[in-house]
C-alpha cells in the first residue's frame, strides 16, 4: 500500500549519544551492517538528550532519507507529530511502544525482563553454590543501574524476580549511580560497597560506568554479570555472564522486510528470547559457572521461548528497595 | 563600536581558517562542510528560524552571565537557575489550565520566578554569612540538576513514558509558532531590549553598573551596594529562569531528562566573549547557535562525527576571541609606531 | 566493620583525584590565572595515560603519557591567556571542550570505540603493600595497599605546602598573584612564573587524571572526570588555596560521596545521595567563612 | 661632565596615540642629584620608566656608560646597577616589609628554600644604616604610606644600586622625615651613585638637586644648574606661566557652627584605639585643617565621618544635626567629600568620565532623574559634563572616554568639581593635593579659598604643612588618635606645628 520509498538511505537518529556499549552501539553496528549488505548510505544522528536538537535532527532526517530509525525516548511528541506529518516515510521507533494517530510508526520493544530474569536467575544459583571461590554462605546478590528511569528498572524488575523464582530468601541488593553513566569510578565505588555488604555477584546495567563494577569484582576475587553486549571476556573468571541485547540484528531484520515489502507499517514488534532480541550468554575464554547452573538457566531460557514460563513485565513499580 | 565589529569579524574569519586546516588534517572536506554548516544554521528561513530559536536559551543565560558578572556578583548559577524556572514553568503548566493569553504570561511569570527564587538562595547566604557565591552557585548548580532529576523520576513521573518526564504542560502553555518563527525568539528579544534599557538607561543600572567597577567608589556615591547585589542576583537569576521556561514552553512542552543540556555554561562563555556587554551577548549567542544547529548538517552531509563539531566549536570560540583581542592590541601598537616615526623624523 | 573500612578506603580513592587536580590549582591560583582547564588537564592526562600504557604495557610509560597529555593543554593555555592575553574564562571553557572533544574523537580513531575503553592490555599503576602495617587491624588495610598514586598525592600535599610557602619560587609564585606589578619591577617576569604555576598545574592534574583511567579502574570512558575538575576548583578557592586544606576538603568530599551510595541502603532515593557531598561542600564553607570573618573582626 | 647615562632623541607614545615623551634627549653624570620636574602627565615618569625597562619607547637610543643599552625588563636594567622607586608605591600588601625587600634577590639554601634569617638580618642592618624606623617582620597592608615608601626606598638600597629612580618619594613623607631621606641621598651621591628625583615639590627639588630637567607636555624645556635657578623660574618653565605661591587668603567672617565631632573613639578589632576622644567643630566660612603623620588616625576620621566605619563612641553633628547612625546617602546629602586615594575611592578608573562626574548627583539632584528616579536623564548629564569642562576647564578627549585616560591633575579636577557643585554645608577634603604639580595645587587651593567665601566649612587633612599654612584658618594636630593641639595659623609657626605632630602634647 505505500507508494515507491527511496530504500537506498537510511537515517539512524537516537536521542542520546553513541558509545554506550549497549543499543545505541549494537544499534550502530546494525544499521553499519545494512550499509555495508545493501549498499545503501546511512547517517547517524546523536542528539546527546539535547532538546534543542531532536526537532531540527528529526526534520534534517526526513529530508534526507524516506527510512528512518529512531530511538526516541524522550522526545515522543516530536517523533508522532512527525510521523503524522509524513505517513508515507517509515519511521521504525526502538526500545519502547510510540503509537501515533495515524499509526504509522512501528515500534521494537526489547524484553529486557527475559534475559534480566534469566541473570537473576544465574545470580541466585551462583550465591547459594558457596563451593564456588570467594561466595560466602549468606544469599546476597546486588544490582547496580545507572539511573533510576523504566527502562533501568525493567531490567532491576526481572533480576529480581529471577532471583527469587530460584530461593526467595535471596536478598537482593540495588545501587543506582543517579545517572552518572560515565563516572566508572563511582561504578566501582558502589560494586565495592556492595561486595562490602556481602554480595556474591552484581548484576550491571550501567553503560560505562558499569565495567569498574566488573573491575570491581576482579578485584575482590567475586562475580559480576555484564550486560548490553558480551562482556564476558573483560574480565575473565569473573564475569559470568552478560544479558545481552542485540538491537542491531533486530533493526536488519526489519529492514529485510523493509526490502522484500513484507514490512508493516504500525506494528509492535516484541523482540525477547524466542526471537534473539536479547538473551543470556554464556560463552567465555574462561566459564567458572559449574555446568548445572547453566543447565538450570537454559532449561529456563527454553521454557521462556517455549511460552511454558511467562515472565512478568515491568509496570512502574518501585524496585529501588 | 565600528572597530569592535572588524576586529570581530576578523576573528571569525581566522578561526574558520584554523577550522577548515583542523578538518582537512583529520581528512574532511572543509569547504563541503562549511557550506553544510550553513545550509543548516542560516541557509533559508526555516533553518535561520531554528537557530534563533535554539539561540533562546543561550543568549538569555548569557544575559543573565553578562550583568551579573558587569556588575559584580559572581553568579555562576544560570545552570540551576535555569531548571529551576523550567520546573516553576512545568508546574504551573500541569495543575493551571487557563486561556493562552493568561496561561503563557504566567507561566512565563513562574519560571521567572522559580529562577530567582533560586538565586536569592545564593544571594541570602552571601548576606547573612558572607559564603562566596561563586562557590555557592556552582554547588547549588548540581544539587538543583538532582532534585530536579528526582522531580521527574518520581513525584511528577509521566507513568507511560519510558524515561524520566513529566507529562505534558496544558496546550494553552505552549509558545506558538508564528509561521515558522518560534513565538519564544520574540519573547528573548524583548528581553534584550528591555535589560539593555535597564542597564544602560535606568538608574539601578547605572549603579549597578559603577559598583561593578569600584564598589568602594559606589559605596561613598550613595550607592546601597548589599541592595544592589541582591537585585542584581535576582535580576540574573530571573533571565536564566525565563530561559528555562522558554525551552519547556517552546520545545517538549515537558521537564524532560536532559533539559538543561548545556546552555547554561555556554551562555556564560557567550558573556564573556562579548565582554558582558549586552548587544555583544546576543550576537554572539545567535552566532554560537548557529554553530550548534549547523553542527547537524556537518553530520548529516559530510558525516563529520559529533565530537568533531565539539572540537571546531571550541577551537571556533578560542581563535575568534584571541585574534579579536589581538587585532585591537596589534592596531593601536601600529598606530603609536607610526606616531612615533613621524615625531623622531 | 569491613563496610566502615570500605567507606574510609573509599573516601581515600575518592579524594585523591580531586586533591590533586587542587594542587595543581593551587599554583594558578596563587600565581593569578584564573584557570578552570584542570576538568580538561585530567581529562587529557586520563586518556593518554591509557593510550600510554596500552601500547607500551607499562604504567610508567603510561603515567608520563598521562602527564604529557594535560601538558600539552597547558602549553595551549599558555599560548592564548599569556602569550596572547586571551580571557583565561574564555581559553578555560574553551579548552574544556576541546579536551572532551578530542579524547573522544581520539578514541573513536584510534581505538575504534565509543564510549569506553578497556583491555587486558592496559597495565594499570600497581598498589603498594606496606609490609608491617599491612598486618595491623583496621588501620593496616586502610594505609595499607593503596595505589601508589595515592601515597604520591600524600606526598605531593607536603611537597606544595614546603613549595608555595617555603621557597624563592613560592614567594614569588605568590607576588604574581598579589600584586604583578610589583614583581616586575623587582625584576622577575611574572608571565615566566605564570607559564611555570600552568606546567605544574598541569603536572598534578596529569596525575589526578592518570589515576583515575590507571589508578583507581582501569579504563578510559569518555568525560571520566565527571566534573571533579569544578569540584577541585571549589575546593581551591574555599581555603584560599591552602594545600593542607585542599586536602581536607578533599577527603570532606570523597567521605560523603561514598557515604551518599551507602545511604541507598536505607531506601533514600539517588538523586539526593548524590547531592550530599555538594551540600557538604556548602557546609564546609559556611564554617570556614564564619571562622574567616573571626579573623577579619581581631585585625582592623 | 662625565656622562653616565645618555638620552638621545627618546619617542615614546602609549598605544594608541598618547605621546608621553617627545624627541627628549637627556644626560645624567655619575655622582649628580638630578632632578626632573613637570606638571602632571608631563612625561617623567614615562621617561623613568622606559629607561628602567618597564615600558618599551618607540625610538631613538640610551647610552650606558658610553654603550648603547637597551632594557627589555627591569631585570636588565636592575643587572646594570638601575633601580626604581615608583610613584604610585607598588609594594605587596599581605607580605611582610623583608619579603617585599627581599623579592627579587632572595637568598636561598639549599632546594631553594628561602635563607629567611639572612634576609631578616640583611634587611634589619640596612633599616639600622639609614634610620628608618621599620620592622623587617611587620605586614605592609599594616604600616602607614610613609612606611611604605621607606620600603620602597629600602628594597633598592638593599641591591646597593648605582643608579637610584625616585619617582615622587616625598609626594607622602612627613617633613621630618624628609631631611633624613635627602640626607641620605646626598650621602649617596658623595660615594659616587647616580640620584634621578622626581618631585612637585620645588623647594625641595632646589635644595637636593645639582642639576635640574623641566619637562613639559613630553618635551624637555631645559636642563639647568639648580644653583642657577629659583622656585618662580621653574614653575614658569613647568607650566609655561606665572605662578602665584603666596596665599590669596583674605580675613573672613566665620559664620554659625557646621560640623561637629563629640568624643569620637574608634577600637580596631584587637582593641585597639585609633581614634581617642576627638572632639573638635568647624565653622561655616572657616578652614580647619587637620595635620599629622600618616597613621594617626587620620584615616580612621575620615572613614567613620563618611560611614565606611562606625565609631565605637562619640558622634557627628552637622548643622545640629547627629548623623553618626545616617546611612551614607543621608550623609552625602550634607557632607561633599574628597577622598586621598582618587582611583580607589574618588572614582571609577574604567569607567566613563560621564558616569563618574554624575555620582552621587544621580541621587540627590532631581534633575538627572525622571520617572520619579527610575530612569536617569543622560541629556542633562551630558550638559553638566560639559559645564563642568568649562567651569573647570577639564582637559578630556571625550565624555564618553575612560576615566584613566585624564591625567592626575584632570582627574582631581573633575572630583573637586563634582563635590564642589553638590549643594552640602560641609566639605571634607583628604590629600586634596597629593601627586599634583604646582599649576593643579595652586588652582585646588584657589576653590578651596573660594568655598570658604561662599560660606561653606571645610575640613582639610594634609600631611603637607605648607599647604596648611597657605588656606587653613586653623590647624588641629593628631597624634596617636587625638587631637593634640588646635592653633589658629597666625598664631602658630610650621615648627611647632611639626613638634606636636611627632611627639603629641609632651613637647610642647
Ligand atoms: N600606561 C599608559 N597608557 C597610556 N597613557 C599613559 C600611560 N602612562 C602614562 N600615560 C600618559 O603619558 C603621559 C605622561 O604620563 P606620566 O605618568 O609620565 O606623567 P608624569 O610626568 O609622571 O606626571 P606626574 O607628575 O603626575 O607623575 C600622560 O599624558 C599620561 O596620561
Ligand atoms: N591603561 C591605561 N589606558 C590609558 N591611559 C592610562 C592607562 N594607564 C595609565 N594611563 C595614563 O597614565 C596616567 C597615570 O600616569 P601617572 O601615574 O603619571 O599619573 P598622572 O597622570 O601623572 O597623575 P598623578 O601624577 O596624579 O599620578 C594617567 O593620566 C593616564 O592617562
Ligand atoms: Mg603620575
Ligand atoms: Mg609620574
Amino acid at each position: 500500500q505505500t507508494p515507491k520509498i527511496n530504500t537506498n538511505r537510511v537515517v539512524y537518529l537516537i536521542n542520546g549519544a553513541l558509545g554506550d556499549n549497549a543499543f545505541y552501539d549494537s544499534g550502530e553496528a546494525g544499521i553499519k551492517n545494512i550499509g555495508r549488505t545493501y549498499k545503501v548510505e546511512t547517517r547517524t544522528i546523536e542528539c546527546n538528550f539535547d532538546a534543542g536538537k531532536f526537532q531540527p535532527a528529526l526534520d534534517a532526517a526526513v529530508q534526507y532519507a524516506d527510512i528512518i530509525f529512531v530511538i526516541s525516548y524522550g522526545f515522543e511528541d516530536q517523533l508522532k507529530a512527525i510521523a503524522d506529518k509524513y505517513p508515507n516515510k517509515i519511521f521504525v521507533n526502538i526500545d519502547t511502544v510510540v503509537e501515533n494517530p495515524k499509526k504509522t510508526i512501528t515500534s521494537v520493544f526489547f524484553l529486557a525482563e527475559q534475559s534480566s530474569y534469566l541473570a537473576g536467575m544465574t545470580a541466585a544459583l551462583l550465591t547459594t553454590t558457596t563451593s564456588l571461590k570467594g561466595v560466602n554462605k549468606d544469599k546476597i546478590i546486588g544490582v547496580i543501574g545507572g539511573d533510576t528511569d523504566p527502562i533501568v528498572s525493567a531490567f532491576v524488575f526481572g533480576f529480581q524476580n529471577g532471583a527469587r523464582a530460584v530461593d526467595p530468601g535471596v536478598k537482593v541488593l540495588t545501587k543506582s549511580l543517579g545517572g552518572a553513566w560515565d563516572d566508572s569510578a563511582k561504578g566501582k565505588q558502589a560494586a565495592l560497597q556492595l561486595y562490602d555488604q556481602k554480595a556474591d555477584v552484581i548484576y550491571q546495567v550501567a553503560a560505562a560506568a558499569g565495567i569498574g563494577v566488573l573491575q570491581a569484582a576482579a578485584e575482590r576475587g567475586l562475580y559480576a554479570i555484564g550486560v548490553d553486549t558480551n562482556q564476558n571476556d573483560l574480565e575473565p573468571g569473573h564475569v559470568v555472564a552478560s544479558a545481552v541485547k542485540n538491537v542491531g540484528a533486530t533493526i536488519e531484520k526489519v529492514f529485510k522486510t523493509i526490502k522484500d515489502g513484507t514490512y508493516k507499517p504500525g506494528q509492535v514488534i516484541n523482540s525477547g528470547l524466542a526471537d534473539g532480541g536479547v538473551d543470556l550468554d554464556f560463552t567465555a575464554k574462561q566459564q567458572v559457572l559449574p555446568k548445572s547452573i547453566i543447565d538450570k538457566v537454559m532449561q529456563a531460557r527454553q521454557q521462556i521461548i517455549d511460552g511454558k514460563l511467562t515472565v512478568k513485565l515491568y509496570n512502574g513499580e518501585n524496585v529501588w528497595q | 563600536m565600528k572597530r569592535r565589529l572588524w576586529s570581530g569579524l576578523v576573528g571569525v574569519v581566522v578561526a574558520l581558517a584554523v577550522g577548515a586546516l583542523i578538518m582537512l588534517a583529520q581528512g574532511y572536506k572543509p569547504l563541503s562542510t562549511y557550506v553544510a554548516l550553513f545550509q543548516f544554521s542560516l541557509g533559508g528561513i526555516g533553518p535561520f528560524t531554528t537557530t534563533l530559536k535554539n539561540s533562546v536559551p543561550l543568549v538569555l543565560t548569557g544575559l543573565s552571565a553578562a550583568v551579573a558578572f558587569a556588575s559584580g556578583p559572581v553568579n555562576l548559577g544560570q545552570p540551576g537557575q535555569f531548571v529551576f524556572g523550567a520546573l516553576a514553568a512545568t508546574l504551573g503548566g500541569l495543575y493551571i489550565r487557563l486561556p493562552a493569553v493568561l496561561e503563557i504570561p504566567l507561566l512565563l511569570l513562574l519560571a521567572i520566578a522559580g529562577g530567582a527564587l533560586w538565586s536569592s538562595i545564593a544571594a541570602f547566604l552571601r548576606r547573612a554569612f558572607e559564603m562566596s557565591e561563586f562557590i555557592v552557585t556552582l554547588m547549588l548548580n548540581m544539587i538543583a540538576d538532582f532534585f530536579t532529576a528526582w522531580v521527574i523520576a518520581f513525584p511528577l513521573m509521566d507513568r507511560k513514558a519510558f524515561s524520566p518526564m513529566t507529562p505534558q504542560i496544558a496546550k494553552s502553555g505552549w509558545m506558538p509558532d508564528l509561521g515558522l518563527l518560534s513565538s519564544s525568539t520574540l519573547v528573548m528579544l524583548g528581553a534584550v531590549v528591555l535589560v539593555w534599557f535597564v542597564f544602560h538607561r535606568w538608574r539601578a543600572g547605572y549603579e549597578w553598573r559603577m559598583t561593578g567597577q569600584n564598589s568602594v567608589f559606589a559605596r561613598l556615591g550613595g550607592c546601597d551596594i548589599h541592595r544592589n547585589f541582591l537585585a542584581v542576583m535576582l535580576v540574573t537569576g530571573a533571565l536564566a529562569g525565563l530561559a528555562g521556561g522558554l525551552v519547556v514552553m517552546a520545545g517538549p512542552h515537558r521537564f524532560i531528562k536532559g533539559l538543561g543540556a548545556n546552555y547554561a555554561w555556554d551562555g556564560i562563555m557567550i558573556a564573556i566573549m562579548a565582554n558582558n556587554s549586552i548587544v555583544g551577548t546576543l550576537v554572539y549567542g545567535v552566532f554560537i547557535a548557529a554553530i550548534q544547529t549547523g553542527a547537524l548538517g556537518m553530520e548529516l552531509i559530510t558525516n563529520v562525527p559529533s565530537e568533531i563539531a565539539q572540537v571546531l566549536q571550541a577551537v571556533l570560540v578560542l581563535i575568534i576571541v584571541a585574534t579579536r583581542e589581538y587585532t585591537n592590541v596589534l592596531l593601536d601598537r601600529l598606530s603609536a609606531r607610526r606616531q612615533a616615526k613621524e615625531r623622531a623624523a | 566493620m569491613n563496610v566502615l573500612i570500605g567507606l574510609i578506603t573509599g573516601m581515600i580513592s575518592g579524594a585523591t583525584p580531586i586533591l590533586l587536580a587542587a594542587l595543581g590549582g593551587t599554583f594558578t591560583f596563587y600565581a593569578g590565572v584564573f584557570n578552570i582547564a584542570m576538568e580538561g588537564m585530567m581529562l587529557m592526562a586520563a586518556f593518554f595515560a591509557v593510550l600510554g600504557s596500552f601500547f607500551f604495557h607499562s604504567w610508567v610509560i603510561g603515567l608520563a603519557f598521562g602527564v604529557l597529555g594535560s601538558l600539552t593543554l597547558a602549553l595551549i593555555f599558555i599560548l592564548f591567556s599569556v602569550k596572547l592575553e586571551t580571557d583565561e574564562f574564555v581559553t578555560g571553557i574553551a579548552l574544556n571542550l576541546f579536551a572532551l572533544g578530542i579524547t573522544t574523537y581520539f578514541l573513536r580513531q584510534i581505538f575504534k570505540v565509543k564510549g569506553v575503553f578497556t583491555s587486558k592490555s592496559i597495565v594499570p599503576v600497581p598498589q603498594l603493600h606496606i609490609p608491617f602495617i599491612e598486618k595491623i587491624p583496621f588501620v593496616g588495610p586502610v594505609l595499607s595497599g593503596r595505589n601508589l598514586i595515592v601515597y604520591i598525592a600524600v606526598i605531593a600535599t607536603v611537597f606544595c605546602y614546603y613549595l608555595i610557602f617555603k621557597t624563592r619560587f613560592g614567594l614569588r609564585l605568590r607576588a604574581a598573584g598579589y600584586n604583578a606589578d610589583s614583581l616586575d619591577s623587582s625584576g622577575v617576569r611574572t608571565s615566566r612564573i605564570r607559564m611555570q604555576a600552568l606546567l605544574l598545574c598541569a603536572l598534578f592534574c596529569g596525575l589526578g587524571g592518570a589515576f583515575l583511567s590507571l589508578g583507581y579502574v582501569t579504563l578510559f570512558a569518555e568525560n571520566m572526570t565527571a566534573g571533579r575538575g569544578w569540584i577541585s576548583l571549589a575546593a581551591i578557592i574555599l581555603v584560599d588555596g591552602h594545600p593542607y586544606g585542599i586536602a581536607a576538603i578533599s577527603l570532606l568530599f570523597g567521605f560523603f560521596d561514598g557515604l551518599g551510595l551507602f545511604l541507598q541502603n536505607y531506601g533514600v532515593a539517588s538523586q539526593f545521595t548524590a547531592m550530599i557531598p555538594y551540600i557538604a561542600t556548602l557546609f564546609a564553607l559556611y564554617v570556614y567563612a564564619q571562622r574567616r570573618r573571626e579573623k577579619k573582626r581581631k585585625r582592623v | 661632565m662625565n656622562d653616565l647615562i645618555a638620552l638621545h632623541n627618546i619617542v615614546k607614545v602609549y598605544p594608541p596615540n598618547v605621546l608621553a615623551v617627545d624627541d627628549v634627549s637627556v644626560s645624567f653624570c655619575k655622582g649628580e642629584i638630578h632632578s626632573i620636574v613637570g606638571e602632571n602627565g608631563a612625561g617623567k615618569s614615562t621617561l623613568m620608566k622606559l629607561l628602567y625597562g618597564l615600558v618599551p619607547f618607540d625610538s631613538g637610543r640610551i647610552e650606558f656608560g658610553g654603550v648603547n643599552v637597551r632594557f627589555r625588563k627591569p631585570g636588565d636594567a636592575i643587572a646594570m646597577g638601575i633601580g626604581m622607586v615608583h610613584q604610585e608605591i607598588v609594594l605587596i600588601p599581605q607580605y611582610s616589609v623583608w619579603e617585599n625587600v627581599v623579592l627579587g634577590a632572595e637568598p636561598v639554601r639549599t632546594l631553594g628554600r628561602i635563607d629567611s634569617r639572612t634576609a631578616i638580618d640583611a634587611v634589619r642592618s640596612k633599616i639600622e644604616e639609614f634610620q628608618f624606623n621599620l620592622d623587617p617582620l611587620a605586614i605592609v597592608d599594616d604600616i602607614s604610606v610613609a612606611a611604605r615608601q621607606k620600603v620602597e626606598i629600602l628594597k633598592l638600597l638593599f641591591r646597593n644600586v648605582s643608579v637610584l629612580i625616585l619617582d615622587e618619594p616625598t609626594a607622602v613623607l612627613t617633613p621630618q622625615e624628609i631631611p633624613q631621606l635627602f640626607a641620605e641621598l646626598k650621602r649617596l651621591r658623595d660615594r659616587g651613585h647616580t640620584i634621578l628625583f622626581i618631585s612637585h615639590r620645588l623647594d625641595e627639588v632646589l635644595e637636593l638637586s645639582d642639576r635640574i630637567t623641566i619637562m613639559r607636555k613630553g618635551r624637555k624645556v631645559a636642563t639647568v644648574e639648580a644653583s642657577e635657578t629659583n622656585k618662580e623660574s621653574l614653575a614658569t618653565m613647568m607650566v609655561g606661566r606665572q605662578v602665584i605661591f603666596t596665599s590669596k587668603r583674605t580675613p573672613h567672617q566665620r559664620g554659625e557652627l557646621v560640623f561637629e565631632a563629640q568624643h569620637v573613639d574608634w577600637e580596631r578589632g584587637d582593641g585597639l584605639k585609633l581614634l581617642d576622644d576627638v572632639s573638635f567643630s568647624v565653622h561655616a566660612g572657616e578652614i580647619v585643617g587637620i595635620a599629622g603623620v600618616e597613621g594617626n588616625g587620620q584615616f580612621e576620621l575620615v572613614n567613620s565621618i563618611m560611614g565606611l566605619e562606625q565609631p565605637t563612641r562619640g558622634s557627628f553633628l552637622v548643622k545640629g544635626k547627629d548623623i553618626t547612625s545616617l546611612s551614607i546617602l543621608e550623609r552625602r546629602k550634607l557632607i561633599s567629600f574628597v577622598p586621598q586615594d582618587r582611583g580607589k575611592m574618588g572614582a571609577s578608573l574604567s569607567a566613563s568620565i560621564l558616569d563618574n562626574a554624575i555620582m552621587t548627583h544621580h541621587r540627590l539632584e532631581k534633575r538627572f532623574s525622571r520617572w520619579h528616579g527610575l530612569v536617569l536623564d543622560y541629556r542633562k548629564a551630558r550638559d553638566f559634563v560639559d559645564m563642568l569642562k568649562e567651569r573647570f576647564s577639564v582637559q578630556m578627549a571625550s565624555r564618553q572616554s575612560d576615566f584613566r585616560s585624564l591625567s592626575g591633575g584632570n582627574q582631581q579636577k573633575v572630583i573637586l568639581a563634582r563635590e564642589l557643585l553638590l549643594a552640602t554645608p560641609f566639605f571634607l577634603m583628604d590629600q586634596p593635593t597629593r601627586g599634583l604639580d604646582v599649576g593643579s595645587i595652586e588652582y585646588v587651593h584657589g576653590e578651596i579659598l573660594a568655598m570658604r567665601e561662599a560660606d561653606r566649612a571645610v575640613l582639610l587633612i594634609s600631611a603637607d604643612l605648607e599647604e596648611l599654612f597657605l588656606v587653613a584658618d586653623r590647624i588641629l594636630v593628631m597624634h596617636r588618635g587625638c587631637i593634640v593641639a588646635d592653633l589658629m595659623t597666625e598664631k602658630t609657626t610650621i615648627e611647632e606645628v611639626g613638634a606636636y605632630m611627632l611627639g603629641g602634647r609632651a613637647s610642647a
